[in-house]
């Protein structure tokens, strides 16, 4: 092979790469999510592990409604009024409520808007928090414990009783 | 001991017929010998033997190879993926058909191509070939090694060939192998690249799917508007001047455990049931004149319901407003619940 | 045309008489299987055909290139945009993409059909034109496979057609017919381009031995697969084929069968007939005859191969579109009488729209080119031999098979059941991308026949030489050789 | 009429009052704001692109002067043997089996359109374009219903998330489904109650007992053999003249 060739067949092949796999790369590179907070320090680990505060106590919509809810404001300054209310985070809470703005915390969990998931229904069918969730009151920052793609929710309903009717795909898609 | 290959051009059929003749009398076996031609030419006419090819062999693999994939399309995966389809039956004669003919047909095929590259030898690097031969000329081609070398030179020449050709042949190894390695390698590709694209492992979208997003607001999505301006809070329903909207439930065994329930989620953060026990972790920031009190405690139990209600509706000093947290009704599960409560011995 | 000739030794002897002389000289002159010019002289007028394109061959090919990328660009937009430029309604819902759809494969049934069945039956005069007409099949399933994509709403989800193992568990529906079509059609491409390559093999070799050492040389080595021409490889080179033409045929009907029940699956008025089937087979060789016509009189006329592609060649097709003019005829008709006899109204509708509503016009033009055309004119032996009329015959032909299925597809389609529902069919963004895809083929055609040999020298070299075996008989078939 | 299924199983049901039509309108507008149905703008309405799940079709009889004019809303008549649910390549629409519904999954949709040309009274709809709700309309959209892209068919659903709704709450609360929880939007805006709504298959339900005794009821194109979903009661008693 002569070296024009050796060239060319570089050239071509660096192309072919960048062509087929450098999409690959940046849909990788693009997917890599990034869960920071706006109150950085805000620590689901002490909420529930040292506070002894349950899941349902903020996200009380989980029982009653399709779902959870992000507590307001209000309830946060409900406890931090008078807990460590001098302390640096909780300032910035209070400026929050001070201005009335909402805090617009990160998404975690997003699925897709044609998917429609009620979470009292699963939770009332004796689901915990943590099968979905994963153990949040280990986590400082909350990341995802699974992706909820399609085929993990399938996964978890083949198994039920009643899975003819949990796989029918117009319980979710509407 | 070093290899040949020779290969003698012949203008006619029958001249290249008596060079076969005469190279098999001198001892090249038939398996070593080839007739180049530019159309084909039966076997008989050149004086050779039939070749016993496995083509159809590996057409009838390949149909059965086919065959076997529209079974399993059509009837093994159906059984995997069960999908609900409303009493259609998942597997139907018909259409199974179709299917099972189309892809015996394309197995047919795909096995008959790869049968004639490989029993062909296909692609192979070749070997002696003369230009003449797609002109018309006939090549009579042997493969022989050093010690007929002379005799076969003998036996061209008598027949006068148009030209002779003579090359070493040099081992070289057996590329079918490799090349069978790449093909598997590269369909395994192609198959987890197809993966890939229907694992979602990515989220790799060609063109941005709109709908995953959507552009009507779904709950506590922003921007959230502010109420306009001059409008009229509305108190809600729980309380009206000051007294519960709702009348209290009864006390129900459902309701007391409702109650239980909801008291361990929203109470138990702070307040205790017995005046014994210790304080929880949150209770503990507060000081010692502010501290919950229990439930069975006298002030606790001097309250009449309608007054704990109010108490969750609305706060009491250092108590928030638990509305969000509870349902007016489960308020009044919860209040049945601390009535129920009693002192501890 | 004159070509300096070698004659090879197996070519009969010269003629004793003056009559003979006279007889055969008549022989050679009509039929290319008894008019032997030698291997070379023939691959050199087949491999010179490559370059043999004029100033305005070129010019043409720009053209239709540039129109090719036109329809690219006018489906990028579509791709970003949706489908609202073209004229598809609330009631018409397929429209010129599923009528190209049919039309392609019905041009791809052709070159098919004369390659493989033609050579399952033995007819001799498959040889020279079986390569140009499976080039039209090639190209023509190419844009026909483009167009289901085309026509999708998402084209970005096609895969979820194809039954691969996923994490959503879904599985496409084995019971809807374009699952069939897709099948059908992945199966006849994969076939009819396995087929053409193993016919090239031979012609890639002799390709490769006659250019001298540049690009073509080593596109020519690579794609012949060292092929060197050894009895074996003939041998193998027989039975696939052999298998392929059998195995082929089959498929090649099932896909237009299974292209025609995408209609006849359907409960709407005009679709919903049983003789689709047969009715679409027909159609498709109709059409598809014509189309190889028209690739014929462009091979003659402007590549200048006349000595391969005479007018017996001409005169075959002619009288096989003439048969299949008549089959057309008859299914059409009974498929209208059907209609008339049932009565019923909404199928009267619809023939009262095609008779002397607002379709009528296609309908009546429809009904000129597909049977006073060739009705009329092909059952005369000159028109037969004349490439130039019978040139013009295919291209009316072309016209009324098209406008065939756009009444199937875009007209019955805008009478529904419900008189409320009416509707009528303007194609708008579906024109350009059309006629981008009339180009496309075209183009493709020419640039095949700048890189690859369009006539297969190897058959027609093996045709002449079995004719020469059958003519003088017992003089040949006494080799040396045979004796033992 | 009162089929009683063992299995739990429900269908659901429409019945439309061909008298009691008056065509006002009320249900297609009520139906375009629950269920995030784009507005067609006048060219592609001149182009015969009209987007509305339920619509009133408008059949004159007699000549002038003496003319009447028949309404009859037409919607997905949610067929028992749907035409368009065997033809679909990736079965983006099939047969709900518990309701009884035609389902359309938007998501799932790859937009062969195949669907909609074998439904027999044209109420599929394709979305050529991406729908457009200009400031401020999108706040009015139903978070509830997805807003479907260009390219996907959509039809109507029988207001499936306002059934899904109900059912998840009475599974919350632990008990079942009552008669007349469930309105689809255009029921709930008919100001001449000329729509009904319920479940066939529970005897006690009021659409039950008014198929039960009533000469009136046909549905649309039987004799194709779809087993709609939804009855009319013939009318004939009254006209607008």
């Amino acid at each position: 092979m002569s070296r024009p060739t050796r060239v060319w067949i570089t050239v071509i092949g660096l192309v072919v790469l960048l062509v087929f796999i450098g999409p690959f790369i940046f849909g990788v590179l693009a997917s890599v999510p990034n869960y920071e907070q706006p109150i950085v320090e805000f620590s689901h680990k002490r909420h529930v592990q040292n506070a002894g505060i349950d899941c349902l106590y903020c996200h009380s919509g989980a029982t009653r409604s399709p779902v959870s809810g992000i507590p307001s404001v209000e309830k946060c300054m409900g406890c931090h009024e008078h807990v460590l209310s001098g302390e640096a985070p909780i300032v910035k809470l209070q400026e929050y409520w001070e201005n009335g703005e909402p805090i617009s915390w990160t998404r975690v969990y997003q699925l897709p808007r044609y998917v429609h998931y009620p979470h009292h229904v699963h939770v009332s069918a004796g689901l915990n928090c943590e099968t979905c969730h994963g153990n949040v009151g280990e986590m400082d920052i909350v990341t995802p414990a699974q992706i909820p793609n399609m085929g993990w929710c399938i996964r978890c309903h083949q198994g039920e009783e009643n899975a003819v009717e949990l796989m029918d795909c117009l319980n979710c898609h509407y | 001991m070093a290899e040949y290959e020779l290969l003698g051009l012949f203008q006619d059929v029958d001249s290249a017929g008596d060079a076969v003749e005469a190279l098999r009398q001198v001892g090249v076996s038939d398996r070593s010998l080839r007739v180049l031609s530019a159309f084909p030419l039966s076997s008989k006419i050149l004086g050779r033997k039939h070749y016993n090819h496995k083509l159809g062999l590996a057409a009838g693999a390949g149909a059965l190879l086919g065959f076997a994939a529209a079974i399993f399309f059509a009837v093994i995966t159906p059984q995997l993926y069960p999908i609900v389809v409303g009493g259609r039956p998942l597997l139907n004669g018909p259409p199974m058909l179709i299917l099972v003919f189309e892809l015996t047909m394309l197995g047919t095929l795909l096995g008959g191509f790869l049968g004639f590259l490989w029993q062909g030898g296909f692609p192979s690097a070749g070997g002696l070939y003369d230009k003449r031969i797609a002109e018309g000329y006939l090549g009579v081609a042997v493969q022989v090694d050093e010690a007929l070398l002379e005799k076969v030179q003998a036996a061209y020449s008598a027949h006068k060939p148009v030209d002779l050709k003579k090359a070493e042949v040099k081992p070289r190894p057996d590329r079918r192998l490799l090349i069978g390695t790449i093909a598997i390698v590269a369909l395994l590709a192609v198959n987890f690249a197809l993966l890939a694209v229907s694992f979602d492992i990515l989220h790799l979208e060609f063109l941005p799917d709109q709908m995953k997003a959507q552009i009507s607001f779904a709950s506590q999505m922003g921007p959230r508007l502010g109420a306009p301006a001059g409008a009229v809070p509305v108190p809600g329903v729980a309380l009206v001047g000051g007294r519960p909207a709702t009348a209290p439930l009864a006390m129900t065994e459902d309701s007391l455990q409702r109650g239980a329930i909801l008291f361990d989620i929203h109470c138990a953060v702070c307040h205790t049931v017995d005046e014994d026990e210790p304080v929880t972790q949150v209770a503990s920031f507060f000081p010692d004149d502010g501290e919950p009190p229990a439930m069975t405690s006298a002030r606790v139990m001097a309250r009449t319901p309608e007054q704990i209600f109010t108490f969750i509706t609305d706060g009491i000093g250092k108590m928030p407003s638990l509305a969000e947290n509870l349902y007016p009704a489960n308020r009044w599960d919860v209040v049945n619940d601390v009535r129920s409560l009693t002192p501890a011995e | 045309m004159s070509i300096e000739t070698e004659r090879n030794p197996w070519m009969s002897a010269p003629p004793e008489s003056e009559d003979e002389q006279e007889q055969v000289e008549h022989l050679r002159k009509d039929h290319l299987l008894l008019d032997p010019v030698g291997m070379e002289a023939m691959n050199q007028d087949a491999l010179g055909s490559m370059t043999r394109h004029g100033r305005w061959t070129w010019m043409l090919i720009v053209v239709l290139g540039g129109l090719a990328m036109m329809a690219g660009v006018g489906w990028l937009v579509q791709l970003f945009v949706g489908l609202g430029f073209t004229g598809l309604n609330r009631t018409i819902f397929w429209g010129m993409y599923i009528i190209n759809l049919v039309y392609f494969i019905g041009i791809g049934h052709a070159g098919t059909f004369i390659s493989a069945a033609f050579r399952v039956m033995g007819f001799e005069t498959r040889r020279p034109i079986a390569r140009a007409a499976e080039t039209v099949t090639l190209f023509a399933l190419a844009a026909a496979g483009l167009f289901p994509i085309i026509h999708l709403g998402r084209p970005w989800k096609v895969y979820w057609m194809i039954p691969i193992p996923n994490q959503r568990q879904l599985w496409p529906n084995f019971q809807s017919a374009l699952e069939w079509d897709a099948m059908a059609i992945m199966t006849y491409v994969v076939g009819s381009v396995l087929f053409i390559y193993i016919g090239l093999l031979p012609d890639l070799a002799m390709a490769r031995e006659r250019t001298g050492v540049n690009w073509r040389r080593r596109l020519y080595s690579a794609l012949s697969l060292g092929w060197r021409g050894t009895d074996r490889q003939w041998a193998l080179h027989e039975s696939v084929s052999t298998i392929f033409a059998y195995v082929i045929i089959p498929v090649m009907f099932s896909v237009h069968t299974i292209v025609s029940w995408d209609f006849a699956m359907t409960i709407q008025p005009g679709w919903h007939s049983t003789i689709f089937g047969p009715f679409f087979i027909v159609g498709a060789l109709y059409s598809g005859v014509a189309a190889v016509l028209v690739a014929m009189g462009f091979l003659r006329r402007f590549l200048k191969l006349g000595y391969f592609i005479r007018e017996e060649h001409f005169d075959v097709m002619a009288k096989f579109l003439l048969i299949m003019s008549f089959a057309w005829i008859y299914f059409y008709f009974g498929e209208f009488l059907v209609t008339w006899y049932g009565n019923l109204p909404p199928e009267m509708t619809i023939l009262d729209l095609l008779l002397y509503g607002e379709a009528a016009p296609l309908w009546w033009l429809m009904i000129f080119c597909n049977v006073v055309v060739p009705v009329g004119l092909l059952w005369m032996r000159r028109v037969r031999r004349n490439p130039g009329i019978l040139f013009v015959i295919a291209v009316f032909i072309q016209v009324g098979m098209y406008l065939e299925r756009y009444l199937i597809v875009g007209v019955m389609l805008g009478r529904p059941e419900l008189p409320f529902n009416y509707s009528w069919y303007y194609p708008g963004l579906e024109i350009p991308i059309a006629i981008g895809a009339f180009s496309f083929v075209i183009f493709f055609y020419f640039i095949f026949t700048v890189f690859v040999p369009i006539i297969s020298t190897w058959e027609v070299g093996e045709g002449q030489f079995l004719h020469g075996l059958r003519k003088i008989g017992r003089k040949i078939t006494k080799f040396k050789s045979d004796m033992h | 009429m009162s089929e009683q299924d063992a299995s739990g199983k429900r269908r659901w049901t429409m019945i439309v009052d061909l008298d009691k039509c008056s065509g006002c309108g009320a249900c297609v507008v009520a139906c375009h704001a629950e269920n995030n149905v784009p507005i067609a703008a006048e060219d592609q309405v001149v182009a015969d692109r009209s987007q509305h799940w339920m619509r009133i079709e408008r059949y004159w009889e007699g000549e002038y002067p003496d003319v009447k004019a028949r309404f009859v809303p037409v919607l997905c008549q949610h067929c028992g043997e749907a035409p368009c649910e065997p033809v679909c390549p990736v079965y983006a629409t099939y047969h709900d089996e518990r309701g009884g519904l035609n389902a359309m999954i938007y998501a799932r949709c790859v937009g062969t359109r195949y669907c909609a040309n074998n439904c027999p009274y044209r109420v599929r709809f394709f979305n050529y374009f991406d729908p457009v709700f200009a400031e401020p309309l999108n706040n009015q959209l139903n978070p509830d219903v997805t807003v479907r892209s260009a390219g996907v068919m959509e039809k109507c659903t029988f207001c499936v998330q306002r059934i899904r709704r109900a059912e998840h709450t009475a599974k919350v609360e632990g008990r079942t489904l009552a008669d007349g929880e469930v309105l689809p939007a255009c029921v709930q805006a008919c100001p001449t109650g000329a729509l009904m709504f319920g479940d066939r298959y529970d005897a006690a339900s009021a659409v039950a007992k008014l198929l039960e005794h009533n000469g009136r009821a046909v549905r649309l194109l039987e004799t194709l053999g779809t087993d709609p979903s939804i009855y009319y009661l013939k009318g004939g008693t009254s006209h607008v003249d």
